[in-house]
């Protein structure tokens, strides 16, 4: 793939969540990896959580943290501590300490991936933090809500071991603070994270008053409106405020707060507790580390990165991703673990410690015999009385020859068990047992088992509670099912060494950049006549850079490319196949062509909707917010004279027929505000808004547009704003009601930008062709397997840029990259095995009647004259079943949903009614 | 006298499934336990025989669920389960046995709730027509 | 390919009433294919009988088997162990096999499951239509390679009849009327004078009407 | 003038040059000899012969054969009608001789509806021989005295013979090629089915005359009065190969109630009317369906009568 380039190993610093995604995925790319981690153990901040939004996914970091730990690919030094870092691109030389041994590794790239540290309010005596047990931060809360905590999951605070009443939770500590808490940035997860708390202590008991005191709710990722809007309904309160101080009552041990409402009165409240919801700091030794090598960081002590080149440092060769590089959620630290792995492929070759763990090819005499391992994982949050119905259910099932108890590990514990045992086949048991496949799978394969002969039996319904009737009915149906199973065959198909990206926009362009640079051929579909899509409405980041400028770069280079195919006006139609080798009819004015790919990038992007309120289309003063971008680039002069304009917020946004938060808006308001101020100080520039999401270090720029004198105004989703022509012609004026003057202001304006909601343009159309699912907002939907947020819910098709959800810039050319990243795992393997959920033709059955070939409904499969028999290629077979159904001789057959399996079933789940 | 239980099986497809989990998972709408489900990848898979199995094996009634015509994901599973459903009706009918004891139901993606009604639809009308064998 | 119909199930039902064993034998041949009588139908229609059986109080034992053919004499053969053990045998492949049954073994009860219709071919899936009469003297090439035999309901061989109506036939509108098909198909060709001489009356010896039919063919012989 | 095929009256008639005139009647579902003596007396004298069908629509009735006998017994001469859809070879040559030897001389060789719509739609058919067949094999046992195998004939039958022709049914192109086929198996006279759309007939006559067909046949169009609007609707809609034209329907319409039957009487005279000035038309069949008693009047109105006596 590619010229000749360097090739070597990458050591990857900090094994929390995004250290450890970039050194798997390293490694399954093929790159010989270190992994330094300064405490004893791999994991970061996550083994603290209890639950991470949206689902529990407290047991996807374990497997993880295992892999890494028997991958021979990655190298884990534990306890160890980076000291200097010499040399350059392609060759540094990193000098460690573990524990007093000193010692010197070469790589050939370095990922920053040291995490987070939370802020310590120990010093801010107004937060009685320290002197007021009852007084607790957002970590140590949640901490005390893992049922293997030390309160056993019961909640309890901390002075007298009392079940709290009222519980407070407090926002923005150590955050938006220069004057205490010397941070003036949002540290972007808190609202999201006491939510969370919030919800998951009405969870354990809906009596428990809950009540966030907060500045703005921003709740701006993927899915987080939704999680607010339902946090709502289930009880838990929200109060904007500016918090005073916090004092203990004496006596009771409660807690009294002081904190002035919105109109700026002075009010009380006691709580049985009080949580600090603690801001982030990027890890002090790692910032440390970065300025003692020249790496350059920024004001707010993090290491900087440019908006072009987000997951960047300033020496080459040196990658950042995760809370080192800014405050960031768990989705967008994965997202740059994910585009750091793109960014070195791109210039850097794989050199292995050892041969790839290659699953040996599964041997046609796999072991499948009859026998069962009954496998059960039990989350942290279920009634252990679970496991002991588990254990007696499956005494009572002869089929079941062992059973076991996983925990953590579960490849490897399954590894061991079945090293142990002859059962040929498994039954995996547990909360969200799909999340666990890939361990299953790869456990069976590394025993020599058949990777499809298991069965996965849910147990999230039982939630906390035993049910032991449905429980055992349960378990009975999955060992019969696993019973029935036939072991299909697995092949190895090579992997077509080419990318599709679908989608010519920004993060189209970056991800088919990202793969050509790693050596991959892409082809690049657009839709429209040019590329660029809606980055062509974009002038400039929210740091200010200009992003025409970028673009104009970017397209340049794409279109030049080599290994880039553009196809313009081109529309898909047709796609099939698996993850290593699919088959995406393209056409382009009535000419069709088929494009063989391993991997598919949906970049298919979104706009700005169009409304019908605030004079939009029937005043020519009023914008859509692309227009009014598009109008900044190509007649800046006819903007920046204006006397005073106003911005209006989440217009056709957060509302019952469009309730996700676009994201951006709040950012791109506060940037245009300030860089019209800076041109024209005179203008007179209102910002009309319900939250103010500048999230992360967009919050700088929210508090110099402050300073600058842009007015915001916060208006009640209830009580627009209203609009109207003034009366002398001149212009227009804006009138809202003034929550802190508790009364309404007409405001001035020649002209009024209305900040849309952003929606996906041909999610719809192209979920169905690439069979992907979509969210409840029409964006595409991650992967079931979570912590993957730039996989869609299909093997080997990833999303990327506005078709995956509202965001700026900088943040989708990192995701475009990731999707590259995750894309680059697959296309650097030679083969993929596939088998599972596949039609086979056995040929002496077959009476070549053709029944097959004209029932599939994709066309796959073909009489071959030399086997004198139809054929169905496994790789594109895409598993329906309609040919082994409809076939009049029962030649085809389906091993995963075998005719054994749908008429024995029948009888077997009768005897149970 | 005891009211009459229909011993009832749904084929349903995996569509179908994730939506019944989604809202058994939500809203603790949980399935009768008189009804019994066969997953399949689609409902295209499906065979004749695989109907009438459960009438063999003492079923008192059987459906499939699967997706709306225009959005299986195999572009024309459900529409071939509703044929093959029809023509197992014929056969009933050929054998003296209601033909209503078998029947077809679309769901749309997202429609757990339905999916428990049809459940209970199901055997309402089974127990309307009564046990298979007197 | 021989194309054949299933039997009502109520037929075979009556059939079968008074037996408590039943052979459901299927056939990988024509019958297969046209989906009437190969192992997926076999499997079927066992079902369906024990069904029907339950429905009535009663129970049934059917065995399924369906050979490669049941118009060889060695595939027929092959149930010789096992054919004693039933009071009937139902056959699903076309009028050939259920006497090929029943002369390879005089004892047993033999019952035809389908019925045979026609030599044809699949025009769509799921359809198919008769092209072939078994004339025992092909004659299309005078007929633009189509056959009146067999697919003018009056076989005319100097059609079309005044019956023609609108390219169908006056039996129903949904037959084609052939004749239309082969003047238009002959006038296409520009071939109409050889339709216009005079078609003189077919010997009918070779087909069904010269008595039963059989072919020797001395060099294949043993 | 050359010795006559046949000698029958239909055959000297048209010889001599006269419009014939041809009846139809059908004989009855039973063996009722006085209705069809009745139905034969209302035609007497009114026509030149009359068409004595053969299980007509494939509903089983009198032979036609045996009614022939009855009706020339009234003093009518029967244009005796065979089709190929009961009866092989055999049995068709048999009946051949058997009717000359009684006397009959005029004969229409047919296909024969299919039994599928008649009243023993499960009833095998023969078709051993097709209609063309049937004119040829009579003209080879009435010219050359053979029968189909090349047997010679001891007393020849001297028949005249008769064909019928659809000039309406698709494909309407090769239509008079067809009747020029069945003019080369032997067809000494043609009677076509009933006519209603005269301007497509003309354009038929037109081709027929052009190819010289009426100097080596006689032929005869077919006209059948409509008696409702129900009839010709039935007729458009149901019979295949028949042309209704809508202005015909509309003109039955517009007669008013009780003065339809009246119309479609008027519609039929109008076009004898017309035959009698075509070229190449040498006569009239009137097919009177269940309407015998109604010829003596059409026949009177439409200048028909006296039939002439040759």
């Amino acid at each position: 793939m590619g010229q000749k380039k360097p090739t070597g190993f990458v050591m990857v610093i900090g094994a929390g969540i995004a250290g450890i995604q970039t050194a798997l995925s390293l490694a399954d790319a093929g790159y010989g990896v270190h992994l330094v981690e300064r405490s004893a153990a791999l994991g970061g901040m996550i083994p603290d959580l209890h639950r991470i939004y949206p689902l529990c996914a407290c047991c996807k970091l374990d497997p993880r943290i295992a892999a890494c730990e028997q991958n021979p690919n990655i190298n884990v030094l534990l306890d160890t501590s980076v000291d200097d870092i010499s040399g350059k691109i392609g060759n540094f030389r990193i000098a460690l300490t573990t524990g007093e041994e000193k010692k010197e590794l070469q790589a050939g790239a370095v990922i920053f991936a040291a995490g987070i540290e939370t802020f310590q309010p120990a010093n801010l005596d107004y937060y009685a933090y320290g002197s007021a047990s009852n007084v607790v931060t957002s970590v140590e809360f949640e901490q005390s809500q893992k049922p293997l905590g030390p309160n056993g999951g019961m909640l309890k605070r901390p002075s007298d071991g009392k079940t709290p009443a009222k519980i407070a939770w407090l926002q923005c500590v150590g955050s938006r603070d220069i004057n205490r808490g010397d941070a003036s940035y949002c540290s972007t997860v808190c609202c999201m994270h006491a939510l969370k708390e919030a919800v998951n202590a009405k969870a354990v008991n809906a009596d428990i008053e809950t009540t966030i005191f907060f500045i703005d709710m921003r709740t701006h990722g993927k899915g987080y409106e939704n999680y607010l809007n339902t946090a709502l309904e289930k009880g838990v309160q929200l109060v904007r405020s500016k918090v005073h101080t916090i004092n203990p009552v004496p006596e009771t041990g409660d807690v009294l707060m002081s904190y002035a409402d919105e109109q700026g009165h002075m009010q009380e409240a006691v709580f049985d507790m009080v949580v600090l919801s603690v801001g982030l700091r990027p890890s002090a030794q790692a910032i440390e580390l970065a300025r003692k090598i020249g790496i350059r960081v920024d004001a707010d002590n993090y290491v900087g990165t440019e908006p072009f080149q987000p997951v960047s440092t300033s020496t080459a060769g040196i990658f950042v991703c995760g809370g080192v590089c800014g405050p960031h959620d768990i989705a967008h630290s994965l997202t740059q673990a994910n585009a750091a792995v793109a960014q070195v492929a791109a210039f850097l070759d794989p050199q292995p410690f050892a041969p790839a763990l290659n699953y040996a090819a599964v041997p046609a005499e796999a072991q499948t015999s009859p026998g069962i391992l009954l496998a059960y994982q039990l989350c942290p949050g279920m009634h252990p009385e679970i496991g002991r119905l588990v254990e007696s259910a499956a005494a009572d099932l002869p089929a079941v020859t062992d059973v076991c108890r996983l925990d953590g590990d579960i490849r490897g514990g399954l590894c061991e068990k079945l090293a142990q045992c002859a059962a040929g086949r498994v039954v995996f048991a547990s909360c969200t047992a799909l999340m666990h496949k890939d361990s299953v799978e790869a456990a069976l394969r590394l025993s020599g088992r058949n990777p499809f002969m298991y069965e996965t039996v849910d147990l999230k319904l039982l939630g906390g509670e035993p049910a032991p009737a449905t429980l055992t009915e349960r378990l009975r149906v999955g060992v019969m099912r696993a019973e029935l199973l036939s072991p299909p065959a697995v092949r190895e198909i090579p992997v077509v060494k080419h990318a599709l990206v679908v989608g010519g926009g920004v993060a189209g362009m970056e991800s088919a950049r990202a793969l050509s640079a790693a050596g991959c051929p892409v082809t690049l579909v657009e839709k429209e006549k040019v590329l660029g899509g809606h980055g062509r409405h974009v002038r400039a980041t929210w740091q200010g850079l200009d992003a025409q400028a970028y673009l104009q770069e970017l397209i340049r280079s794409v279109e030049q490319d080599d290994n880039i195919t553009v196809l313009t006006e081109t529309g898909v139609k047709h796609n099939r196949g698996y993850a290593g080798n699919f088959v995406t009819t393209v056409e382009n004015n009535g000419r069709t062509q088929e494009i063989r790919h391993a991997v598919t990038i949906l970049a298919c992007g979104g706009d700005d909707r169009s409304v019908d309120e605030y004079l939009y289309g029937q005043n020519d003063r009023v914008y859509l917010w692309s227009e009014l971008e598009s109008k900044l680039v190509s007649d800046p002069a006819a903007v920046e004279n204006a006397g005073s304009a106003v911005f209006i917020q989440c217009v056709g946004s957060r509302e019952k027929d469009c309730p996700h938060c676009s994201n951006l808006c709040c950012s791109f308001t506060v940037r245009t505000a300030v860089d019209l101020k800076t041109k024209n100080p005179d203008m007179k520039i209102f910002v009309v808004y319900r939250e103010m999401r500048t999230f992360g270090l967009r919050e700088n720029i929210y508090l110099e547009a402050r300073q600058k004198g842009v007015v915001f105004i916060r208006y009640e989703v209830e009580n627009k704003p209203r609009i109207a022509p003034a009366a002398d012609g001149s212009g227009l004026v804006v009138t809202v009601f003034d929550p802190i003057l508790d009364r309404p202001v007409s405001l001035d304006a020649d002209f009024v930008s209305l900040q849309t909601a952003i929606r996906p343009t041909h999610n719809a159309e192209l979920a169905e062709i690439f069979h992907v699912d979509l969210d409840a907002d029409g964006f595409f939907a991650p992967s079931p397997e979570k912590l993957k947020p730039v996989d869609t819910t299909a093997g080997g098709v990833f999303m990327a840029g506005l078709a995956a959800y509202p965001k700026d810039t900088g943040d989708a050319i990192a995701e475009a990259r990731a999707a590259a990243g995750r894309a680059l795992e697959i296309l650097k393997q030679d083969t993929v095995q596939i088998g599972g959920q596949v039609a086979e033709v056995m040929p002496e059955k077959c009476a070549v009647c053709c029944t097959c070939v004209r029932t599939c409904p994709f066309y796959v499969p073909f009489i071959d004259h030399d086997r004198g028999a139809a054929y169905i290629d496994p790789a594109l077979c895409q598993g329906c079943g309609m040919c082994v159904a409809e076939c009049p001789g029962k030649a085809i057959v389906m091993p995963s949903c075998s005719d054994r399996m749908l008429t024995q079933m029948p009888a077997a789940l009768l005897e149970g009614v | 006298m005891d009211e009459f239980t229909p011993r009832i099986v749904a084929f349903c497809c995996s569509n179908c499934a994730a939506a019944a989990a989604t809202i058994a998972d939500g809203l603790q709408h949980v399935l009768p336990e008189n009804v019994k489900i066969i997953q399949v990848p689609c409902t295209g898979r499906i065979e004749v025989l695989h109907l009438l199995k459960p009438f063999e094996e003492g079923a008192d009634g059987v459906y499939v669920a699967g997706c709306q015509e225009d959005s299986c994901r195999y572009t024309s599973g459900i529409s071939k389960a509703a044929r093959r459903v029809a023509h197992v009706q014929k056969i009933l009918e050929e054998i003296a046995i209601e033909p209503e004891r078998i029947a077809v139901f679309n769901v749309s993606a997202g429609m757990g709730h339905a999916f428990t009604e049809i459940a209970r639809e199901m055997t309402r009308k089974v127990r309307e027509i009564g046990p298979i064998q007197a | 390919m021989i194309i054949a119909e299933a039997k009502p199930n109520s037929e075979l039902l009556e059939m079968v009433s008074d037996c408590s064993k039943v052979l459901v034998v299927g056939c990988k041949g024509c019958v297969t294919v046209c989906n009437v009588g190969g192992a997926k139908e076999v499997g079927v229609l066992a079902a369906t009988l024990k069904i029907a059986r339950r429905r009535q109080g009663r129970t049934i034992a059917v065995d399924e088997v369906t050979l490669e053919r049941q118009c060889d004499p060695e595939y027929v053969d092959e149930i010789k162990d096992r054919i004693g053990d039933y009071d009937a045998v139902i056959s699903i492949a076309c009028g050939v096999g259920p006497q090929f049954l029943s002369e390879r073994y005089p004892s047993a009860r033999v019952f035809p499951g389908v019925n045979t219709k026609f030599m044809g071919g699949a025009v769509a899936h799921g359809v198919w239509e008769e092209r072939c009469a078994g004339c025992g003297q092909c004659v299309i090439h005078n007929f633009g390679g189509i056959c009146p035999i067999a697919r003018c309901s009056k076989s005319l061989q100097n059609g079309p009849c005044g019956g023609s109506d609108h390219g169908k036939c006056e039996i129903s509108k949904d037959v084609d009327c052939i004749w239309d098909v082969i003047v238009r198909k002959m006038m296409s060709q520009g071939r109409l004078d050889e339709l216009l001489k005079f078609r003189p009356p077919k010997s009918w010896t070779t087909s069904r009407d010269g008595g039963p039919r059989k072919m020797i063919r001395e060099e294949l012989r043993i | 003038m050359s010795e006559f095929k046949s000698g029958s009256n239909l055959e000297k008639v048209l010889r001599a040059g006269h419009f014939a005139f041809t009846g139809e009647c059908g004989p009855p579902t039973g063996a009722n000899v006085e209705a069809l003596k009745k139905k034969a007396a209302y035609l007497k004298g009114m026509v030149d012969a009359v068409n004595i069908t053969d299980n007509q629509t494939a509903v089983v009735r009198m032979p036609s054969w045996a009614a022939s006998l009855i009706v020339m017994q009234e003093g009518v001469e029967p244009n005796f009608q065979m089709v190929c859809r009961d009866r092989n070879r055999l049995a068709a040559q048999s009946d051949v001789l058997g009717i000359y030897a009684h006397g009959i001389r005029n004969m229409l060789c047919l296909s024969g509806d299919h039994q599928k719509f008649g009243n023993h739609p499960d009833a095998k058919n023969v078709y051993d021989i097709d209609s063309m067949q049937l004119i040829h094999t009579v003209k080879t046992m009435r010219d050359e005295g053979k029968f189909l195998n090349g047997q010679d004939i001891d007393v020849p039958p001297k028949i005249f013979i008769g064909a019928a022709s659809n000039p309406f049914a698709e494909p309407f192109e090769y239509r008079v090629h067809r009747l020029a086929k069945k003019i080369a198996a032997g067809a000494d006279f043609v009677q076509t089915q009933c006519i209603y759309n005269m301007d497509r007939f003309r354009e038929f006559m037109k081709q027929a005359v052009d190819m010289g067909l009426h100097e080596k046949c006689y032929i005869l169009p077919g006209v059948t009065p409509m008696k409702s609007v129900g009839m010709a609707l039935y007729m458009s809609r149901s019979v295949p190969g028949m042309d209704v034209p809508e202005d015909l329907i509309k003109r039955l319409r517009g007669a008013g109630k009780g003065k339809v039957a009246e119309e479609g009487i008027r519609f039929a005279l109008e076009q004898i009317e017309e035959f009698k000035e075509m070229e190449g038309v040498a006569g009239v069949h009137l097919m009177a369906i269940e309407w015998e008693h109604r010829v003596p009047e059409i026949a009177e109105r439409a200048g028909m009568l006296p039939r002439p006596s040759v």
